[in-house]
């Protein structure tokens, strides 16, 4: 049952990645995106991890993605990508490469995790909070400033004539 | 405006308290009008097919066209009406009146409601009193164009609307309309 | 109950789709997109190894991973509506200079 | 020359002028009824009332003839006040049914009491009534009760036509206009008296109650009935199109030209704009195949014509243009006649009964421009051409507007020649007896929907203009001329009517320095 | 097993049953309120054999002609996004309502069933995160429909939803805090108690705040007036201009799924959800030392009772807003969001946190 739901959430995820690359038409690549982060949320929820879940929806779905289709709306695009491309070459070399790629990946994963699973940890969102505010304080602050920067870099950036 | 009501919430209550007092009202009215208490009315509006209000005596409704003692139009196709209308809505062709004194008849006089601009101006023009807008008919729409052409024998077929402020003429149907 | 490393296969090839994505296209909002799909796939890679070894740290990881995406995805857009608003037109092989 | 003053300003007029024209002169209307520049003069109406100064009274001014040092003011409150009282005494008796009068819109009792009237009427008697809508003759009716006894329509049958059928009746408010017994107004001008009536009281058969005078556009035209050329105003009623069953042409009215017809036309011409709202008009370019006609299109219809003229040798082509085409369009035709070398070219047809004609102004040639076209050259023999026809030389013939079925030459040879021709190519507005048996229609505009000029019989050339559009897709001549030649690789610089006759008078000698702006309305002399 | 899965299926079932025709009666409410609060009488035209019912049959007037009208689909539109947006918008706000419990544990058979169609430990955060979704079916709609106006009403529907939900998830974050709980279960088992012996500890009364601040963002997230600038009917075109017949009922309904979602939210948070004041799972206890037992079959009933009639209550205050402000300007209702609600609901977060701390200390 749970390997049927993986199997098939996993064709999901897949399918939708290669939508993502292969549309011409960036918003449908933004929708496909939609699915495979959501296919994914459900992925943590069958790995315990709800509160990710949750956030990945919220924050990914909900406010990432929309932000970039908000961002295709307004710069319109769908004429790009349509004059002759310079590089085909150079871009045609990126298939065989990304197989290696795999390839490399793969054997590396299936060397180390081989062995079958342990016991799952409990994903509650207290004992995600008490971890985040205890052993990752430091990072958790330092991603805090990092946000701040990044909202004023966006404000600077976003003036117009600056 | 004043710091209260910059706030906005404020107002916002006191809106809501107003359009809430008025549900509560209305809906008391409607609840004892439901037990029987006839006078209790939850509403100032007019349920239009089934209650009328009279019309004004100058409203000015559906043209028809002032007969003579004898039946005939008394409209002599002087076509000061076809010249006035601003909306191009009249049809006028005339003919020769058997009675050299009366000279001019309508052959044709046809009004194309779907123009019609309701102005008015064919009754001030007119020089006989032919054409009037009296009728209290407000309902005459049709499904198609055609329906709209009101000829003239249908216009001289409409009375002029009674004294209880309801058209006497029968409403008039174009043939077109399914019911 | 499912191995994780069939989670961490799915993280390889949904990497991978990435960072084919990253070099075949020149939409660079598309671009954008198949970044965050590689980091999607990371987290996924992580919530599995830490499903794995029965601690949440690689959930505290995915959170921060996150948090950087989201930072990353502000500035980033700014920039490329910055330079659509310039250029009129978005392709990444001309965006090579530095200044415009 | 007598000098007068008028209002205050002088004005020298020649010796004999009466005070109306005088006035005119200065630039001042001076109301009357009775006085008409083409009749003698009455004295009836005594609206023409002037002030001159030395004189006890007012003076009516049509009988006044200019003098040295007059000095006469046409605005005084004297004037005013008796012009305000012949106003009134005009009215007694008659009825006040302006929207009912066809008349209205353009009747000078109107239009004077509007300006001159007295607003507050003090008549209480009830009113003469006289008959109504009498019959006068196959085009005037009369009403006897709006006539104000002006005696214009007497004196023009009097002394422009002589028939003298007209007469005034009975004595003070009984006098009525009548016929005198045994007559009736049928007459060829008899409808001009409708146009010198000021008032309601002679109306027009033809025109009664068809249109209402407002709705009418007016265009400076010329009348195509005969070699005379009359000038006429074309008017069309384009805006209301369910009156008088959509036909465009209201009526023809004359325009005053004293060099060709002064105020006056006859009755056949005045009438005779029929054809152009008539049911046979030729609408759209067809091909006859076997009996049926196909709707052909002008780029395939002209395509073929001028594939016609290319294939066959010069001599093969025969062309019979008509005397009523404008020289525009027969200097068109000249150019592709030259071009081609065509040589077999012909306009006169002769008719079946011969024209009647008179001292006045009707011709017995009833076409308008035969003068233009022997200008032109294009005179030849068409008896020769549907000669050689039978004979079969000519295997195409050009046929313009003529049935030549309906000539005077016997039926069964012309439909003999017809009939052994390889096609009849046939431009007209209207279909005929020929068009039924043309292998090509080339549908023509009427004569109101171009503009173009007409030489008449003593060489004047004048201009007539487009009052309405072409129905279907007809062309003028000279446009489906241009196309011809321009398909035959001809280049056609002209694509309005100006242009060819600009053309046209730089290369017929006759014509030579005309232009339009100098035709201007009342048109010119041609150089012969 | 198989009275497990009945069980699921009758929870998700009264779900869906309770927020469809919720939401379908909505349409029926929504004319009838107002007219009643204009002096009107309002829609009753439609009957059946003569039958009025106060107008009832007009839902289903307007669903039968909404299913007869055709369907059009401009020329250049995204065939596929076109069709897909009406169906993502109803998906979502139909599915938010699956972890809001409407009812307490219900034991019966031995078996304990919450009352609530999905049992989640971060509920709070699945409606939040199936809200947000919602605004991918306007974007689809804007986008697809090939029509700047639609595209213009999609973008200020997003901008708009966008704001709300920063202001929603922040306020709900104190009352996150106050409860201790991201299970909507636990944070309605938390309103239970009572403060200082009589108080109900319900959220409109520990936040305040947070209760105005979500209600307004809900209300803004709804999409309707005051906040109804994606889609003014009357003067601004929106995002679904290019939609007819059912497709257009679909949006127009999402907008009252997601009314009744935002009211059961609030009922959940800030208004006890299914509590009933002082009844507790063996019968009501008055704070004066009174009490009346009752049974288990009459408590649970009762408080699904509550749980309904306090959505509907709200739903009625949301109907009473919606007929009497007018439509915020679009910089007017981004201004409210960004520099009224958010800042306020990370001043709640803070001032919260402070009590909380002081209240452990003390």
């Amino acid at each position: 049952m749970a390997r049927a739901a993986f199997f098939v959430l996993a064709a999901l995820a897949t399918g939708s990645a290669l939508g993502l690359i292969l549309k011409k038409n960036a918003i449908h690549g933004a929708l496909f995106l939609v699915v495979n982060l959501g296919s994914i949320a459900v992925l943590y929820l069958m790995l315990g991890a709800e509160f990710l879940a949750a956030a990945q929806v919220i924050v990914y779905a909900g406010a990432i993605m929309v932000l970039f289709v908000f961002a295709i709306m307004v710069l319109i695009p769908g004429k790009e990508e349509t004059g002759p491309d310079p590089r085909r070459a150079y871009r045609l070399l990126a298939l065989p490469l990304g197989a290696a790629l795999l390839l490399l990946l793969g054997g590396v994963v299936a060397g180390r995790l081989g062995a079958p699973a342990a016991a799952g940890a409990a994903g509650d969102a207290g004992a995600l909070g008490r971890l985040l505010f205890t052993r990752y304080l430091f990072p958790f602050e330092v991603t805090s400033v990092l946000l701040l920067a990044a909202m004023v870099g966006v404000l600077l950036l976003a003036r117009r004539g600056a | 405006m004043r710091l209260l009501q910059r706030f906005y919430l404020v107002e916002v209550v006191s809106g809501l308290a107003l359009t809430a007092a008025h549900f509560f009202r209305n809906m008391g009215a409607h609840a004892r009008r439901a037990l029987g208490q006839r006078s209790a009315s939850g509403a100032v509006t007019i349920q239009y097919p089934e209650e009328r209000r009279p019309y004004s005596p100058r409203l000015r409704s559906l043209h028809r066209l002032v007969r003579r003692e004898d039946g005939s139009p008394r409209c002599v196709a002087c076509m000061m009406c076809e010249t006035v209308c601003p909306a191009h809505c009249i049809y006028i062709v005339a003919d020769e009146h058997p009675n050299p004194d009366i000279e001019k008849v309508p052959r044709r006089f046809d009004i194309d409601l779907g123009k019609c601009v309701f102005c008015g101006y064919c009754v001030e023009a007119c020089p006989e009193d032919a054409i009037r807008m009296d009728t209290g008919i407000l309902e005459f729409s049709s499904y198609t164009r055609a329906g709209m052409v009101y000829t003239k024998e249908m216009l001289l077929a409409l009375e002029p609307v009674g004294p209880d402020g309801r058209p006497r003429s029968p409403i008039p149907i174009p043939a077109d309309r399914t019911p | 109950m499912v191995p994780e490393s069939y989670y961490t296969a799915l993280s390889a090839v949904l990497f991978s789709i990435g960072v084919v994505g990253v070099v075949i296209r020149r939409n660079p909002l598309v671009i954008f997109m198949s970044i965050e799909l590689m980091l999607n796939a990371a987290n996924l890679a992580l919530v599995a190894f830490g499903h794995r070894f029965g601690n949440l740290d690689g959930q505290a990881l995915v959170l921060f991973v996150m948090a950087v995406a989201a930072a990353e995805v502000a500035v980033g857009l700014a920039i490329i509506v910055a330079i659509f608003r310039v250029r009129r037109r978005l392709s990444v092989d001309d965006l090579s200079l530095m200044r415009w | 020359m007598p000098r007068l003053t008028i209002n205050g300003n002088e004005v020298e007029v020649p010796p004999g002028t009466n005070l109306i024209e005088a006035a005119r002169r200065a630039g001042v209307e001076v109301p009357h009824y009775c006085y008409h520049p083409g009749l003698s003069i009455a004295g009836q109406c005594r609206l023409c009332m002037v002030d001159i100064e030395k004189t006890p009274r007012p003076t009516i001014a049509c009988n006044t003839p200019a003098a040295d040092g007059m000095v006469v003011w046409t605005e005084t409150d004297r004037v005013k006040e008796t012009r305000r009282s012949i106003m009134e005494f005009h009215l007694i008796n008659h009825p006040l049914d302006c929207p009912v009068c066809d008349q209205a819109g353009e009747c000078w009792l109107q239009i004077y009491y509007m300006r001159h009237g007295l607003y507050e009427p003090r008549m209480t008697d009830a009113k003469v009534h006289k008959p109504k809508a009498v019959p006068l003759g196959p085009h005037v009716i009369l009403d006897a009760e709006r006539c104000i006894l002006c005696s214009r329509c007497v004196r023009f049958c009097d002394e422009v036509t002589g028939g003298g059928e007209l007469g005034i009746f009975h004595r003070g408010d009984q006098s009525e206009i009548g016929l005198f017994p045994g007559t009736a107004l049928d007459n060829k001008y008899s409808a001009n008296v409708v146009d010198i009536c000021p008032v309601g009281a002679l109306t027009d058969r033809d025109f009664r109650f068809q249109v209402r005078v407002w709705y009418l556009d007016t265009t400076k035209s010329v009348c195509p009935g005969c070699a005379r050329g009359c000038n006429v105003e074309v008017h069309t009623n384009r805006r209301r199109p369910h009156h008088a069953e959509g036909r465009r042409v209201a009526r023809l009215k004359p325009r005053f030209n004293a060099d060709v017809n002064r105020w006056w036309i006859c009755d056949a011409g005045r009438y005779g704009f029929a054809p152009v709202d008539a049911k046979d008009r030729l609408l759209l370019p067809g091909r006859r195949e076997g009996q049926a006609v196909a709707d052909a299109g002008w780029d395939d219809a002209l395509a073929a014509v001028a594939g016609l003229l290319a294939r066959h040798a010069p001599d093969q082509i025969g062309v019979i243009a008509s005397p009523r085409m404008s020289n525009e369009d027969l200097f068109a035709l000249r150019r592709l006649l030259e071009h081609r070398g065509i040589r077999r070219v012909a306009f006169r047809v002769p008719p079946r009964q011969p024209g009647d004609e008179d001292a006045l102004l009707i011709r017995s040639d009833k076409h308008p421009n035969t003068r233009g076209a022997e200008l032109l050259g294009l005179d030849g023999d068409a008896a020769l051409l549907l000669a050689a026809a039978r004979a079969r030389q000519v295997k195409v013939l050009w046929v313009f507007g003529h049935d030549l079925l309906a000539a005077a030459w016997p039926e069964a040879e012309t439909a003999a020649a017809l009939g052994a021709l390889e096609a009849l190519v046939f431009t007209g507005a209207n279909a005929n007896a020929t068009s039924e048996r043309a292998h090509f229609i080339l549908p023509a505009a009427a004569w109101i929907e171009r503009e173009g000029t007409w030489t008449n019989f003593e060489g004047r050339v004048q201009r007539f203009r487009q009052a309405a559009e072409p129905l279907g897709q007809a062309l003028a001549d000279w446009d489906l001329l241009g196309r011809v030649l321009a398909a035959l690789g001809a280049p056609v610089a002209a694509t309005r009517a100006d242009h060819w006759f600009r053309e046209l008078a730089a290369a017929v000698p006759a014509f030579a320095g005309m232009t339009y702006q100098a035709l201007g309305d009342s048109g010119a002399r041609v150089n012969a | 097993m198989i009275a497990d899965l009945g069980i699921a299926f009758g929870r998700v079932a009264f779900v869906m049953m309770f927020v469809l025709n919720l939401g379908g009666i909505l349409t029926w409410v929504e004319r009838k309120q107002s007219a009643i609060m204009q002096d009107r009488i309002g829609a009753n035209r439609a009957s059946i054999f003569g039958l009025r019912l106060l107008g009832l049959f007009h839902p289903l007037a307007d669903a039968i002609k909404m299913l007869t009208k055709e369907d059009f689909r401009p020329a250049r539109a995204d065939r596929f996004l076109f069709g897909l947006a009406p169906f993502v918008s109803v998906f979502f706000a139909l599915v938010a309502f699956a972890s809001i419990p409407f009812g307490d544990t219900l034991r019966v058979a031995g078996r304990e069933i919450p009352l609530q169609a999905v049992t989640l430990n971060v509920g709070i955060l699945y409606v939040f995160a199936m809200l947000s979704l919602g605004v991918y079916g306007v974007m689809m709609a804007g986008w697809s429909s090939a029509n700047n106006y639609a595209l213009l009403g999609g973008q200020r529907a997003a901008a708009l939803m966008i704001s709300a939900e920063i202001a929603i998830g922040a306020s709900i974050m104190g009352v996150v805090m106050v409860y201790g709980s991201l299970d909507m279960m636990d944070i309605v088992r938390g309103q239970g108690t009572l403060l200082w012996g009589w108080l109900p500890a319900w959220g409109i009364v520990t936040q305040p705040l947070a209760f105005v601040l979500f209600l307004t963002a809900g209300i803004a997230a709804t999409k309707r007036i005051p906040f109804d600038m994606p889609e003014g009917e009357s003067e601004i075109i929106g995002y679904f201009v290019e939609y007819s017949g059912m497709k257009f009922g679909m949006f127009a309904m999402a907008d009252f799924l997601e009314t009744v979602v935002i009211a059961g939210m609030t009922t959940s948070l800030f208004l006890g959800g299914w509590q009933v004041p002082y009844l507790a799972a063996e019968g009501f206890r008055f704070p004066g030392g009174a009490a009346w037992a009752l049974p288990h079959l009459v408590v649970v009933p009762l408080q699904v009772g509550a749980f309904v009639g306090k959505v509907c209550a709200v739903i009625f205050f949301m109907m009473l807003v919606r007929w009497t402000l007018p439509r915020f300007r679009y910089d007017q209702a981004m201004r409210l969001g960004w520099l009224g609600l958010f800042p306020l609901s990370v001043l709640n977060i803070v001032l919260t946190g402070l009590l909380l701390l002081a209240w452990g200390a003390a």
